[in-house]
């Protein structure tokens, strides 16, 4: 094993899916620039907690440098994370936080405020009455609750015309998020709108609406991804929030590498997000947040 | 129903056909149910919906029925069903080849990996349940290598999409709007249940899944017939990997792991028996349709989520015991 | 003197079958009953309604003079009765104690095991009928003859008033045939009263007291054992007579060789059998349970490996590893073992005849053409007097004899020129076995080779051309058939243990 | 070998139980390969850490044993591990009842809700692939709505974590830090073994797996055992919730499905027939290390994740390969 170089795993809550891929990209662009070692692993779904303990557990075995760790529980992991604060080894949170003072650093974007740009969007774009509707990705993970409860709180404080008639939960299957959409605007003929959570909620609800035969449903998405683009460019997708999962992964490696230098580091890091449509997407600003 | 029956049947029509469509009865109640329950239920758009949503998991089913009949389970379904889809999206996209080659190749991919689980089961006497879970890993795991884990998009081929959501039906009978995907659907429960009735592969499912001692000590290849069984399984899910992509416009590596317990629970809940010997494609279908219609009614009546799961879990008992006890009358 | 066991009027019907009609039967203490009729006579029926295991539609059953209604099988062991059935019942997983105790397991504190006295108390089960096998052997690793045995065990130590023997004898030779009936004789001085159901008309004189006949699921007649011959009693059962005949043994000296085996080995079951066999003949296998017969025509087949030896068919040597390339080669084996190894319980009798045969019956799509399949499955169906609502009936609820003609039934159809049977009339009414035995004399006369393996001497010498005798899996001579060769000629043969073999010219 | 098989070997020690355990060869196989790759794997904290990381999965998957020896299967064994956890943050956290209270109502839950899947299975002839999935789904569903759709926190019960974390052996064994999971692991397992081995409740496990209708025709209220064994089931998986639940210091109510499928697999690598009457508790420990082992192993190679996967089933076919070769030429 080539020891020289500084070894950073990154567990995170997730792996297969494009906003995870993009994370891992922007991980291995720093690794790459600041010459480290960095391995990148999540479970298969955010419902796996005790997968992703076992994960950290084989990471730590191996001595690493740092730690990079998104947490699929603020608290369930914090025993590994002391044991991590033991031998010295400094952690770095990323995409959401852990209840605790361990991690030296939080590469995250707030949720709940970008759900909550996700509701006024919509509202701005159905003429702030009418009925909308929810595909989120889980109903227990951090970021499945926080961009729900992002969206609907914002809807009720603040439009009240607008009526949340249902909000199901498709694990993020573009497939199941498909018939769910197909069932909502069944039983929901006059829906105004659609809010999909995560990707693979967004390529659903898309593709529900073509199914369906609809051109009158808002549709608002959430990360990127090829598909989601396209949908965007022809005028399916009304738009869609980012965030900024490439930043996600590049600033969690160098504040890893600045940790273990001995340097500090800021205890936030905010990554951002954005609302991108048609208009905008191409914009230098915009286009390097987004991912295919 | 006889009319069904004749085309349907798996073949052991003597012995009841009838009695082993354990569930019809059961779907009739939960669509009278939902009927009344919402006006937007019975709607053709909505059953057509209903249709489309039973096309993959049931195509996976019928392919998951041919090797439970044998004695056998086979967990890969769902992971080489989106194995296949990467295939025809390497085929198509990456390569750029027509739309016939992304076809064959896809179906072929899933007859070469049909057969490579049914040697591990045949020659190498490994038991199918470990066969196909190492199967259902190792696809997992070569989809997304070999898709470099992102969607691979069939933007190349504008005719993919067709596969499955146009329609050709309409345009015979204008104003049946049935998509594609629902039409090869029971075209391939129609080819399948032929092959299960009339055929000596078909007899041999059965045969094995019944005595396959008696079977070998017959003079019959028995190791070559379950593999040709297995393949044939796979050629069936290279199918609802090409149903599948063509719904979403796209091969998702990540998807597929699951959709074989949705799969052999039709199958089951269809009436045919996991240890094997008995079983037809009809009560599978019905099986898969049950399915659907449950999540597709809950859905529209807006059941919250966490009662959906718990109403499809007593609801799926509770048909199968009704149905059973139907049976038990007669 | 009261009946211990008296039912009346027991009407009992299936899909498609009536299989009992106004059926009657008695039993008295002390006293063994033989119950006889051709294959599906109802025999197994109406004693499962005794048992508890079928509710009657309709009738009477009275045990020690008082109506009962049996609920079940433990309903059936409160009222002592026990029953020894026809099928194999037996987990194969457990061990012969644990079959023999099961449901009566000796316990300790707390639901524990007493294993020690478990096996106890199955050793003496086991003695009680001279067996010597260790109780702690899974059943799995038995014969089926030892299995047999061991649910006699099973049903022996459950100290029944009320014994139904289905068959008991049907997988036993000669010496273990003694043994039961010591026991049942022992039995009835205790007062037990037996039911005997049996198609080997022999056994009649020896142990039965009183006969009584079915027929169609109906009451024929009850007569003593002692004073009534048994082709009246033949009669009884297939409403004519019967008449046998001795096998001729035709001249072969220059027939072909159809199967050659040399030096045959595996293991310690098979050890160098030699012999060869011409077209047109029926070569007997006779020895005592466990001789190695069985294991000689597994080796041949290719249903188990072998470990030395050479097989010539039709004089090419053949290197036969699998039942296919035995098929191929035109051997077929019909198995002791039906229930395991003969058929596909759950499917129909029209494609179990078939099984072996598909080839011939579809095209090159692989399409079955059903209906020569119903033609031929029809045509066995009538000429084997195999008694079935139709060819599409499930072969597990056909009765056992006419299971056994089923298997029979899919290897004439497979038309193979050298043709071996195990026990090929287990279970077989006495009729369908004169049958059976005309249909090996004509196969043979169409120039097919035949063995047939029997544990029944008559049998042996009723059929066989000349008789191969194993003993402790030798071969330990080949005996002339017909009348030049008695029952005492084989057992001497089949009891000379491990001294050199001699040949004997044929 | 021998002081092992006395404890631990389910009973058919007659039958060859070295022959049964599959996989024991497979296991230290993999274990040498991965010491010669890594000098992190063989390491006190390491070994630890994959004996945590089986404790969970290990006690369902002993719990699936006993219903799979009967011939039967369980899918909910995932589910009801949560569920049960799930009552437990009820009675803990929401009540603020002391900790005895807690573990009792974890254990107790799962016993009932495997009582009903055997009175389904038992009573009412439903086959346990249906009936089980149904629980399944109902628990899945009932932990969500119990819970509120969040996690239960177990901070009001300081020493919850103790349960599975912290380690009874080291203060007996200085320096031995093996945590008290994989000690209530052992204990389980052992206890379990004697069950199927001693008791009549063990032997009519297997005696239903091996042929459930002579058990009957024999006496026995095969009904009654068969609920009784379904049971058992349960309260082990209610055990495993409460594991689950200390390690993680909450309930995760979402968490559980997906876990049959590692628990059922543990148990058939570990030689346990799926057709029943055959199976050990040792096979089935072994069963779950060689996945931990595995996974650990290739995690600590760094080997990449979607060459995990393909790694890990292929490496379960092996295994179960290797070792049927090893047995078949003993
Ligand atoms: N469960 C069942 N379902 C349908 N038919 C049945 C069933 N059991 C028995 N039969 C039929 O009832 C008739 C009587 O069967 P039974 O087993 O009593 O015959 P048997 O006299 O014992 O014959 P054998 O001498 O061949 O054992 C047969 O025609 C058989 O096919
Ligand atoms: N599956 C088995 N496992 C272990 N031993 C066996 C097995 N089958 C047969 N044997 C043994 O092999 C020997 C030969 O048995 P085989 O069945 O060939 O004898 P057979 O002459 O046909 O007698 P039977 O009248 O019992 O059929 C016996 O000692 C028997 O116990
Ligand atoms: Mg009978
Ligand atoms: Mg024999």
């Amino acid at each position: 094993q080539a020891q020289d170089k500084l070894y950073i795993p990154l567990i995170s809550k997730g792996f297969q899916h494009q906003f995870w891929q993009a994370v891992k990209a922007g991980a291995d662009k720093a690794a790459a620039e600041l010459n480290v070692n960095v391995t990148f692993e999540g479970p298969d779904n955010e419902t796996m907690v005790d997968k992703q303990i076992d994960m950290l557990a084989a990471a730590l075995a191996k001595h690493p440098a740092a730690l990079g760790f998104a947490a699929l529980d603020s608290q369930a992991a914090i025993p590994l994370l002391k044991q991590a604060q033991d031998a010295k080894i400094p952690v770095i949170a990323f995409d959401s936080g852990v209840d605790s003072d361990i991690p030296l650093a939080t590469a995250s974007t707030d949720n709940l405020a970008a759900a909550a740009l996700a509701a006024d969007k919509m509202a701005g774009l159905i003429g702030n009455k009418g009925k909308v509707a929810l595909v989120v990705h889980d109903q227990t993970s951090r970021t499945g609750i926080d961009r729900r409860d992002g969206f609907v709180n914002r809807i009720k404080e603040a439009y009240p015309d607008i009526e949340i008639v249902s909000i199901q939960y498709g694990a993020g299957d573009q497939l199941q998020s498909t018939e769910i959409t197909k069932s909502i605007l069944q039983a929901n003929p006059d829906l105004k709108g659609i809010f999909g959570a995560n990707e693979g909620s967004a390529i659903g609800v898309v593709n529900g609406v073509r199914e369906s035969g609809r051109s009158d449903v808002v549709i608002i998405g959430y990360d990127s991804g090829a598909a989601q683009k396209q949908a965007i460019r022809d005028g399916i997708m009304a738009g869609a929030i980012t965030q900024n999962p490439i930043g996600i992964g590049y600033e969690t490696v160098k504040a890893a590498v600045a940790a273990v230098k001995g340097e500090t580091v800021p205890k936030n890091i905010d990554t951002g997000f954005y609302y991108y449509d048609k208009s905008n997407m191409d914009t230098p600003e915009i286009s390097a947040v987004l991912y295919d | 129903m006889s009319a069904i029956k004749l085309g349907w049947d798996a073949g052991l029509k003597s012995s009841g056909a009838y009695q082993k469509l354990l569930a019809f009865a059961s779907l009739v109640a939960l669509i009278i149910v939902f009927s009344l329950a919402s006006p937007n239920f019975l709607q053709t758009s909505n059953i057509i919906a209903i249709l489309q949503a039973t096309s993959v998991n049931g195509v996976l089913a019928i392919g998951a029925t041919l090797v439970i009949i044998t004695g056998g389970i086979d967990l890969s379904v769902g992971t080489l069903m989106t194995f296949c889809a990467v295939i025809a999206g390497v085929v198509l996209t990456y390569w750029g080849l027509p739309l016939p080659f992304g076809i064959v190749a896809a179906i072929a991919a899933g007859a070469v990996c049909g057969l490579i689980s049914g040697t591990l089961v045949a020659k190498m006497r490994i038991p199918p349940f470990i066969a196909t879970l190492g199967m259902m890993l190792i696809l997992k795991g070569l989809s997304l290598v070999i898709s470099g884990t992102k969607p691979i998009y069939f933007n190349g081929t504008p005719n993919f999409p067709m596969i499955s959501t146009s329609s050709l039906i309409s345009a015979i009978v204008p104003g049946l709007p049935i998509p594609n995907g629902v039409l090869i659907l029971f075209l391939v429960a129609g080819a399948v249940s032929y092959v299960l009735g009339r055929t000596v592969l078909g007899r041999y499912c059965f045969a094995l899944g019944s005595n396959e001692e008696a079977v070998r000590l017959s003079g019959v290849n028995t190791d070559g017939w379950k593999m040709a069984i297995y393949a044939l399984t796979g050629a069936i899910c290279g199918i609802a990997g090409l149903l599948i992509a063509s719904r979403l416009n796209s091969a998702q590596p990540a998807l597929g792991q699951g959709y074989e317990l949705d799969a052999i629970a039709a199958v089951v809940i269809g009436g045919t028996s996991l240890s094997g010997g008995r079983g037809t494609i009809l009560g599978t279908i019905i099986g898969a349709l049950i399915m659907s219609v449950l999540l597709n009614g809950l859905r529209i009546l807006s059941v919250a989520q966490e009662w959906q799961t718990v109403l499809t879990g007593s609801i799926i008992i509770v048909a199968v015991y009704a149905d059973m006890m139907r049976r038990r009358r007669n | 003197m009261s009946d211990l066991v008296r039912m009346t009027g027991i009407d009992k019907h299936f899909p498609g079958v009536h299989a009992l009609r106004n059926a009657r039967f008695e039993l008295q203490p002390g006293e063994v009953h033989a119950l006889m009729g051709e294959n599906g006579a109802g025999k197994s029926t109406l004693m499962k309604v005794l048992a508890g295991i079928y509710q009657p539609d309709a009738g009477k059953i009275e045990v020690a003079g008082e109506e009962v209604t049996v609920a079940g099988p433990r309903a059936a062991q409160a009222l002592g009765i026990g029953i020894i059935h026809q099928e194999l019942s037996l987990m194969k997983d457990l061990t012969v104690a644990q079959n023999i105790m099961i449901g009566r397991e000796p316990r300790k504190s707390f639901g524990r095991l007493d294993e020690g006295e478990l096996n106890r108390r199955a050793a003496a089960a086991l003695a009680s009928i001279h067996m010597n096998v260790d109780p702690r052997t899974p059943v799995s690793e038995l014969t089926i003859a030892r299995q047999q045995m061991i649910e006699i065990a099973k049903a022996l130590s459950n100290r029944s008033r009320i014994l139904i023997m289905d068959e008991p004898t049907a997988a036993l030779t000669d010496s273990e045939i003694a043994e039961l009936f010591a026991i049942i004789r022992v039995l009835k001085s205790e007062g037990v009263g037996i039911v005997y159901i049996s198609h080997k008309m022999d056994e009649l004189k020896r142990i039965a007291d009183r006969v009584t006949v079915m027929r169609d699921g109906e009451f024929v007649g009850t007569v003593g054992a002692a004073e009534t011959p048994v082709s009246t009693i033949i009669s009884m059962m297939v409403g004519r007579a019967l008449t046998d005949e001795a096998v001729r043994v035709p001249d072969l000296a220059h027939a072909p060789t159809a199967l050659e085996v040399r030096n045959l080995s595996r293991g310690r079951v098979i050890k160098n059998v030699s012999f060869t066999l011409r077209r047109g003949e029926i070569l007997g296998f006779a020895g005592l349970m466990g001789a190695g017969r069985t294991e000689v025509a597994r080796a041949i087949f290719g249903a188990d490996p072998r470990d030395g030896g050479e097989i010539i068919v039709d004089g090419q040597p053949r290197n036969i590893r699998s039942p296919r390339e035995a098929v191929q080669a035109g051997i077929g084996y019909l198995s002791e073992d039906r229930k395991n190894f003969g058929l596909a319980l759950g499917m129909d009798v029209r494609a179990n005849i078939g099984m072996a045969t598909l080839k011939r019956y579809s095209d090159g799509f692989g399409r079955i053409d059903e209906k020569g399949l119903a033609a031929a499955a029809r045509k066995y169906v009538a000429s084997l007097t195999i008694r079935t609502p139709s060819d599409r009936q499930e072969v597990r609820l056909l009765s056992g004899g006419n299971q056994q003609k089923v298997v029979v039934a899919k290897w004439l159809l497979r038309d193979c020129d050298v043709l071996i049977f195990d026990e090929p009339t287990r279970g077989i009414d006495v009729g369908a076995k004169a049958e059976i035995y005309r249909l090996l004399a004509s196969l043979a006369e169409q120039g097919k080779a035949l063995i047939v393996i029997s544990s029944e001497l008559p049998e042996i010498l009723r059929v066989s051309h000349r008789i191969a005798v194993m003993c402790e899996g030798r071969l330990t001579g080949i005996l002339p058939g017909g009348a030049a060769t008695s029952q005492e000629d084989i057992m001497h043969l089949a009891t000379q243990r491990d001294t050199i073999s001699k040949e004997h010219a044929a």
